[in-house]
């Protein structure tokens, strides 16, 4: 019997937006069940049903052969559902233990049998994150890691998670999936969104895939190729990333970065060309945000010289901006775009330096913006809260498609975004470098760096410690490179 | 248009505060008539409330940009009575023209050093406010040795008079204003609002005829707050504040200077400020230390109840407008009624609930939600 | 119906609409001493069958500002203006007086007070209704002037209201004044403002009673800062004397309990009825020769305190 | 122990507010003495100071827990003024007791009233919290006629004199409580703060001696900081209380009932007010209808000084006590030095300023880049 059977669940948004269309679905317990989808496609929706964090319009909830119907968040937990949200809400002035303990009841904050249990599965998972620092003080991968632990520390029957490796890296990701065989292994169950075919293939039992809030496949991942799912969660075929190996013609050198340093870099001096990416490899922390955000000059503290075209640019993101310089940076929702204001105004931020607005022409760049990406949105005046994880990443990237843009730099631009629109999105960087356009590329998806890039720069530490060829280099050895080892990752993908 | 635009741009969220000013003043001309008192919606009544609601509207109109852009500013009474001062103690030397320089150049100062303080310390807004606040009113305290100061130059004092009690005909400025939004929701189609206030401003110009007159600061709120809702809703520039209040590193990221933006909402806030004790020292000739003691909280919530946001991001100049006209109709109405003072203040506070109930009501449970989220 | 809904309403704050209307415009009714003025207008017109209409500026100038033209427009027969700021006050009386609408000024003179003198009524006026705020400060000092030790140098503390009203320095005149004249030897050793309130006083007499144990004098310029004053020089074990002004019926049971050494008598429904009666007469076309009206303002100690009955 | 442990917690950025005050002190000390007054530091004065602050720091140990919870209160001094007129009404016909039940009663359902308005209707805390302001100040008015009330009866009125103006020994208090603190800094190794705390507490009930005695407000202030203190740092319900300001979404998942705590935070803050409201009716055994007007922004000023957040989950109660100390020793230093009444304001809004500013910018860069972005 399914631990957990959805039927007919349906989902319509005040605003009018059906995400989900009657989705039926059948979690046997004790195994891992993979849940995929386009962007927009309602998996967060359905989780966040799952969850009681939001009512459905229609349909039927059975847990455990009963039906329910949740009021509220906290009776799917006691029931022993435990949720991962994409947004990881947490609380950014409380530490990241007592983040992991906020729905605990009892009486005493220093419960010291829950921190203690607490304290093992950290162990567990080798210390992903100092338990006493606030929630503010951390960066957004660990973040995530915090919401792993909350949810596994709380000892749930289901645990569902949405997209937990969206924002990690190398080893934490191994964590990660070592976390959900443990879990698998105790017998419990576990429900895995994820935009990562591979992962998927190695992790899960059985998968279904949703499209625009329908359930279109159904199956066990024994009996399906990596190609059946990507083709069914893009509507189409989708072709697979491959290097062109065309030579290329780079043009002058564009962006001069020279003993760049700020707290957190040592001085890094590196040069981009017309037409050229340049990747940049790094582990977690391992300092690539920090490069990016030291060459736009938002980082004050930054010292060093930027040149784009010969000539200096000025520490300061209004003078970057003007010069020519554009960062799509890797937390979206407090570093990319605004909330209150349209798509149209959000992707006209980027470019106005003319006095009036030109509602007109913002509304066809930004239509065509939203074709271009294929961003799946009513029009443009939606606002950027109403968009699923990936299309609001599409809309930030949306703002610096600019004429003006001199150099581009993407910062973990792929996070969350799914398989057919990543191919678009890494194909569109490419056509863009071979129309002239520089690009710094900081990705944590090696395989896609290898793809695409002319280069790669190996960050650690701080320090870009080496350059790479990545037409000569391996996926692993270029983890290697990184610092990560290659016996963790393997085991964290086929074992 | 679709159905659901029209009832997005009438429904109670987007036109709350309108409807509950004319809820107000038709309650309140019910009420007149019943007793048997000169009618209420008179010209003058009106042209009454708008110049009684002058003041606090000008200072309200760039609390509402400052409010927009995340920040706050308690201490906009204090510099318009700082400004106030000024202009009286040197106007006598000086003359009119170049001490309302000086005042609205002092203003200006306190601004800056508001916004700096906020944005280059860091410290929060509120505090600064709070402290300058209460050393501009002691700035005030010693410039006017606690004393109450006046213009002794008559032709001066003339001057004075002149400026805040010129009166303009209604007439050409309600058809002028009427008239260019009238067309302007013409040049596009769908802009359903702006054509209906048209239509409303043309029609109140013929209702009013041409003897009707408007106090000067009536006109100045109305020219200030077109320019400020100009560029606000048209430019680059509006764009940009909002971008400022609604998230801040997303605009820093976008390569707006964050940092000018909000010190330049401070310095705005404290010029309006500082014109308003100007038209404040012009209407009276003379100036009290304690004058305007407490009207920051008007101010704010003229702001608020035009449904401006206080985590900024949002917010509207004109409603921010009729928020205070709203106030003011209500203490308006108590006089005309003769209301006892012990209600008045009950009543008051009622009302202010109520009204803001209206549009909050309207936007219904959805953002009931996300509001008890933010 | 109509006449049952208007009886219905006779509980109503609203008076009836009836008779001729007088306008009054306070500084704000949460004040007890406006609300008594106010109280003693509103009876006064009640008893001639007219309408008062009471304004509360709230304290705000502007709000008075407006509350007058308010006043006009309702083509009131007579206007009392209880100014907030007497040199502001100025330009309504003229305006007031464009309209030829009698205008009388109660509890504060209207213009300069520093340099005109009370009794110098301002043009235009048709009355100002006031104590003379110098000549209470006086009567304060030689009441105090009785209380002083003898022989040696006393040492006095001065409470005063707040910043930026004119009473504080004209009380604080007359007082130094009376002490002058009775050639008492002294030295106002503090001079710190109370706030006009209670918690006020009290906090300002404790403080100094710190930094100056020997004070032999308080002179508080409102009679809410003696009360709370008295509760600071008692928790002391101080043995200052205390005086006030105002007689507040708070005061007053102070005095009568032995807290308070004696305080100044105001009596602001007597100005009330005053200022009712002046603009009455005016706009009835009757000619007052003295335009400056007033009534005694006795000091009161726990010997005469019967005298003065708190109106406040 | 690390060296970065003892740094961040001696750190301005966590004990900024306690330099400030021990700052202004010890300036006020040193001016005091070079001018041949008594010696400033005495138990005396510093029991004074206070006994001033209590009022406001009963409210502002409330408000803290309010803006913790990321909501607003701008109606506290009424709230207080309403309790204490309802006390000093009822208190000759019912007894002390029953009418102090009943004020505190009558506090908490307006708090209530806040509070279900806020959350239910979704109204801006700001505008409802105004609104009550106003409301409920216009309710004392009608209760007294606009008039002061006094309790006529003796009895009744030295029942609340005592409960008002009763003094304990500072000495039993100080070590009690010193006590407590060092005993849980014994207990758990690593809290030094607290060590410092009890032991600075001890050392002072050493140096004030027996005779030393304190006023009651300032127990009952005592006592209920070290309440809310203890809920807020030692219990679930604190940390709930943090999460419900520092993310209401987060929150909200947990399966915290956000509703039921910041309707809680409202009545607390309204009964803290009810409190103080009774604590100043027993001072004198009478109210007068603008009794503690305008104190709200102090109380606020208070919680912010002592660096609570206006946008809601960080603050500490402790310091917003000490935030209150250091508004009442800048007025208590002003008595004491007599400055001129027209110099006050100036010196407090540049030492509220400068205060904030200490821990401000001991907090340093970092902090600053993210503050300029919050
Ligand atoms: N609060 C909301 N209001 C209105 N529409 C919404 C809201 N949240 C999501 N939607 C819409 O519902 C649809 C499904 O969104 P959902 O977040 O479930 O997608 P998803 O499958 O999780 O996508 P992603 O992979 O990008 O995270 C989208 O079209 C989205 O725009
Ligand atoms: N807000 C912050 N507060 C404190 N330390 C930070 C913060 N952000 C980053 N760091 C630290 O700065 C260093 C560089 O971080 P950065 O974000 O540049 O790394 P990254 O390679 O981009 O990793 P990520 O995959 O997390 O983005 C890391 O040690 C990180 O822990
Ligand atoms: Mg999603
Ligand atoms: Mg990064």
């Amino acid at each position: 019997m399914p631990i957990l059977e959805l039927q007919g669940l349906t989902k319509i948004f005040p605003n009018g937006t059906v995400a989900l269309k009657g989705v039926d679905l059948s979690v046997e317990p004790g195994t891992v069940h993979g849940l995929l989808g386009a962007n927009g496609a309602g998996k967060s929706t359905l989780i966040k049903i799952l969850a009681g964090a939001l009512e459905p319009s229609d349909g039927r909830i059975e847990w455990l052969g009963e039906a329910r119907s949740w009021n509220g968040p906290a009776a799917p937990r006691a029931a022993g559902i435990a949720t991962i949200y994409q947004h990881v809400p947490l609380v950014p002035t409380l530490s990241a233990m007592e983040n992991i303990l906020l729905d605990r009841g009892g009486m005493w904050r220093a419960d010291a049998a829950a921190r203690a249990k607490v304290r093992a599965v950290l162990a567990d998972m080798g210390e992903p994150f100092p338990a006493d620092t606030l929630v503010q003080d951390l960066p957004i991968g660990k973040r995530q890691m915090i919401a792993i632990v909350a949810a596994i520390a709380a000892d749930a029957q289901l645990i569902i998670m949405d997209e937990p490796t969206a924002s990690l890296a190398g080893y934490e990701r191994d964590n990660v999936y070592a976390t959900i065989r443990r879990l698998k292994a105790e017998g419990r169950t576990v429900l895995f969104i994820s935009h990562f075919i591979d992962e998927i293939m190695a992790l899960t039992d059985a998968v279904t895939v949703l499209r625009d809030g329908r359930a279109v496949l159904d199956a066990r991942t024994a009996d399906l190729k990596e190609t059946d799912i990507a083709d069914a969660i893009a509507g189409r075929s989708v072709a697979a990333l491959r290097r062109d190996r065309r030579d290329r013609n780079f043009g002058d050198t564009v962006l001069d970065v020279r003993g760049l340093t700020a707290p957190a870099l040592a001085p890094t001096d590196l040069t981009v060309r017309a037409g050229e990416i340049v990747g940049i490899a790094g582990l977690l922390g391992s300092g690539r945000s920090e490069l990016l955000h030291a060459i736009f000059g938002s980082d004050r503290q930054a010292r060093g010289a930027v040149l784009l075209d010969g000539q200096s640019v000025p520490r300061r993101t209004d003078e970057a901006v003007m010069a020519g310089l554009a960062l799509v940076p890797e937390d979206r929702a407090k570093q990319g775009y605004v909330p209150l204001l349209s798509l149209a105004d959000n992707i006209a931020l980027g470019d106005d330096l003319s006095l009036m607005q030109a509602p007109g022409r913002e509304r066809a760049e930004a239509t065509a913006a939203i074709e271009r990406l294929s961003i799946k949105v009513r029009d443009a005046d939606a606002l950027p809260t109403e968009l699923s994880g990936g299309n609001a990443q599409k809309v930030v990237i949306a703002k610096w498609l600019k004429g003006r843009t001199r150099m581009l730099m993407l910062d973990e631009p792929t996070a969350g975004i799914d398989i057919g629109a990543r191919t678009d999105i890494l194909r569109l960087v490419r056509t863009l470098a071979d129309e002239g356009l520089p690009v710094l590329l900081v990705s944590s998806e090696f395989e896609e760096l290898i793809a695409i890039c002319d280069r790669i720069l190996v960050m650690r530490d701080g320090c870009v410690v080496s350059e790479v060829d990545p037409a000569t280099i391996s996926e692993t050895d270029l983890i290697l490179a990184a610092g990560g080892s290659r016996v963790e990752f393997s085991e964290g993908m086929t074992a | 248009m679709s159905g659901q635009d029209w009832r997005r741009i009438f429904g109670l969220r987007e036109a709350g505060v309108y409807y509950a000013l004319a809820l107000l003043i038709a309650v309140l001309a019910g009420i007149a008539a019943n007793r048997g008192l000169p009618a209420y919606i008179s010209g003058q009544n009106l042209g009454n409330i708008a110049y009684q609601a002058s003041l606090v509207g000008i200072m309200g109109v760039a609390m509402t940009v400052m409010l927009i852009t995340g920040a706050f500013d308690l201490s906009v009474a204090s510099v318009a009575a700082l400004a106030a001062a000024v202009l009286i103690a040197l106007a006598g030397q000086v003359g009119f023209p170049a001490a309302a320089v000086a005042a609205l150049c002092t203003a200006g100062a306190i601004g800056l050093l508001n916004g700096a303080i906020v944005q280059f310390v860091g410290i929060n807004a509120f505090i600064v406010t709070l402290g300058t606040l209460t050393a501009v009113r002691g700035l005030v305290l010693i410039l006017t040795d606690g004393r109450s100061l006046m213009v002794e130059r008559p032709e001066v004092l003339a001057q004075m008079l002149a400026f805040e009690s010129g009166r303009v005909s209604a007439f050409w400025v309600l058809l002028v204003i009427g008239a260019a939004v009238l067309g302007y929701a013409l040049a596009r189609r769908r802009r359903v609002p702006a054509g209906i206030g048209g239509v409303l401003l043309v029609a109140s110009a013929a209702f009013a005829g041409q003897d009707f007159t408007l106090a000067a600061p009536v006109l100045y709120l109305a020219l200030f707050t077109a320019l400020v809702g100009f560029v606000l809703r048209f430019t680059v520039v509006g764009r940009r504040v909002y971008a400022v209040g609604g998230n801040a590193e997303a605009a820093r990221l976008s390569g707006i200077n964050v940092n000018a933006y909000r010190i330049g909402a401070f310095a705005l806030s404290s010029v309006a400020a500082g014109f308003a004790g100007i038209l404040f020292a012009c209407r009276l000739g003379a100036i009290n230390p304690t004058a305007l003691q407490g009207a920051e909280l008007t101010v704010i919530a003229a702001a608020i109840l035009g449904g401006t946001s206080l985590f900024g991001g949002a917010g509207s100049v004109v409603k921010t407008v009729v928020g205070a006209l709203l106030l003011f109709t209500l203490t308006n109405g108590f006089n005309i009624l003769n209301l006892g003072a012990n209600y008045q203040g009950l009543i008051e506070g009622v009302v202010v609930v109520a009204a803001a109930a209206i549009y909050t009501v309207g936007a219904g449970r959805a953002r009931l939600l996300k509001g008890a989220a933010a | 119906v109509r006449q049952v809904v208007m009886a219905g309403r006779a509980s109503a704050p609203a008076l009836p609409v009836s008779g001729d209307r007088y306008g009054l415009s306070t500084v704000g009714l949460s004040y007890p001493f406006a609300a008594a003025i106010a109280k003693g207008f509103s009876d006064a017109a009640a008893r001639a069958g007219a309408t008062a209409v009471v304004l509360d500026a709230k304290g705000g100038v502007q709000k008075q500002a407006n509350d007058i033209d308010d006043l006009v427009a309702q083509q009131a027969k007579g206007i009392a203006i209880m100014p907030i700021d007497s040199m502001v006050a100025q330009g309504w009386v003229e305006r007031i007086g464009r309209r030829g609408i009698p205008v009388a000024s109660v509890a504060a003179l209207i213009g300069d007070p520093r340099t005109r003198d009370v009794r110098d009524v301002y043009p235009g006026l048709t009355a100002l209704v006031s104590q003379d705020e110098v000549s209470a400060g006086e009567a304060a000092g030689r009441l105090a002037a009785t209380l002083l030790p003898k022989g040696r140098e006393a040492r006095i503390a001065v409470i005063e209201g707040a910043a930026g009203y004119p009473e504080v320095e004209q009380r604080a005149r007359g007082f130094r004044q009376a002490l002058d004249t009775a050639e008492v030897r002294y030295r106002i050793v503090a001079s710190q403002p109370g706030n006009w309130s209670s918690e006020g006083g009290e906090a300002a007499c404790q403080n100094i009673l710190t930094a100056q144990p020997g004070v032999d004098l308080f002179f508080s310029e409102a009679d809410d800062m003696v009360i709370g004053c008295a509760r600071a020089v008692r928790a002391a074990g101080s043995r200052a004397r205390l005086v006030g002004m105002g007689g507040s019926r708070l005061a007053i049971a102070s005095i009568k309990a032995g807290a308070v050494d004696g305080t100044v008598c105001f009596k602001p429904e007597a100005l009330g009825a005053l200022a009712f009666e002046a603009l009455r007469r005016a706009a009835h076309g009757e000619k007052a020769d003295e335009r400056f009206l007033t009534y005694p303002i006795p000091a009161v100690t726990r010997a005469n305190v019967d005298a003065c009955v708190g109106q406040w």
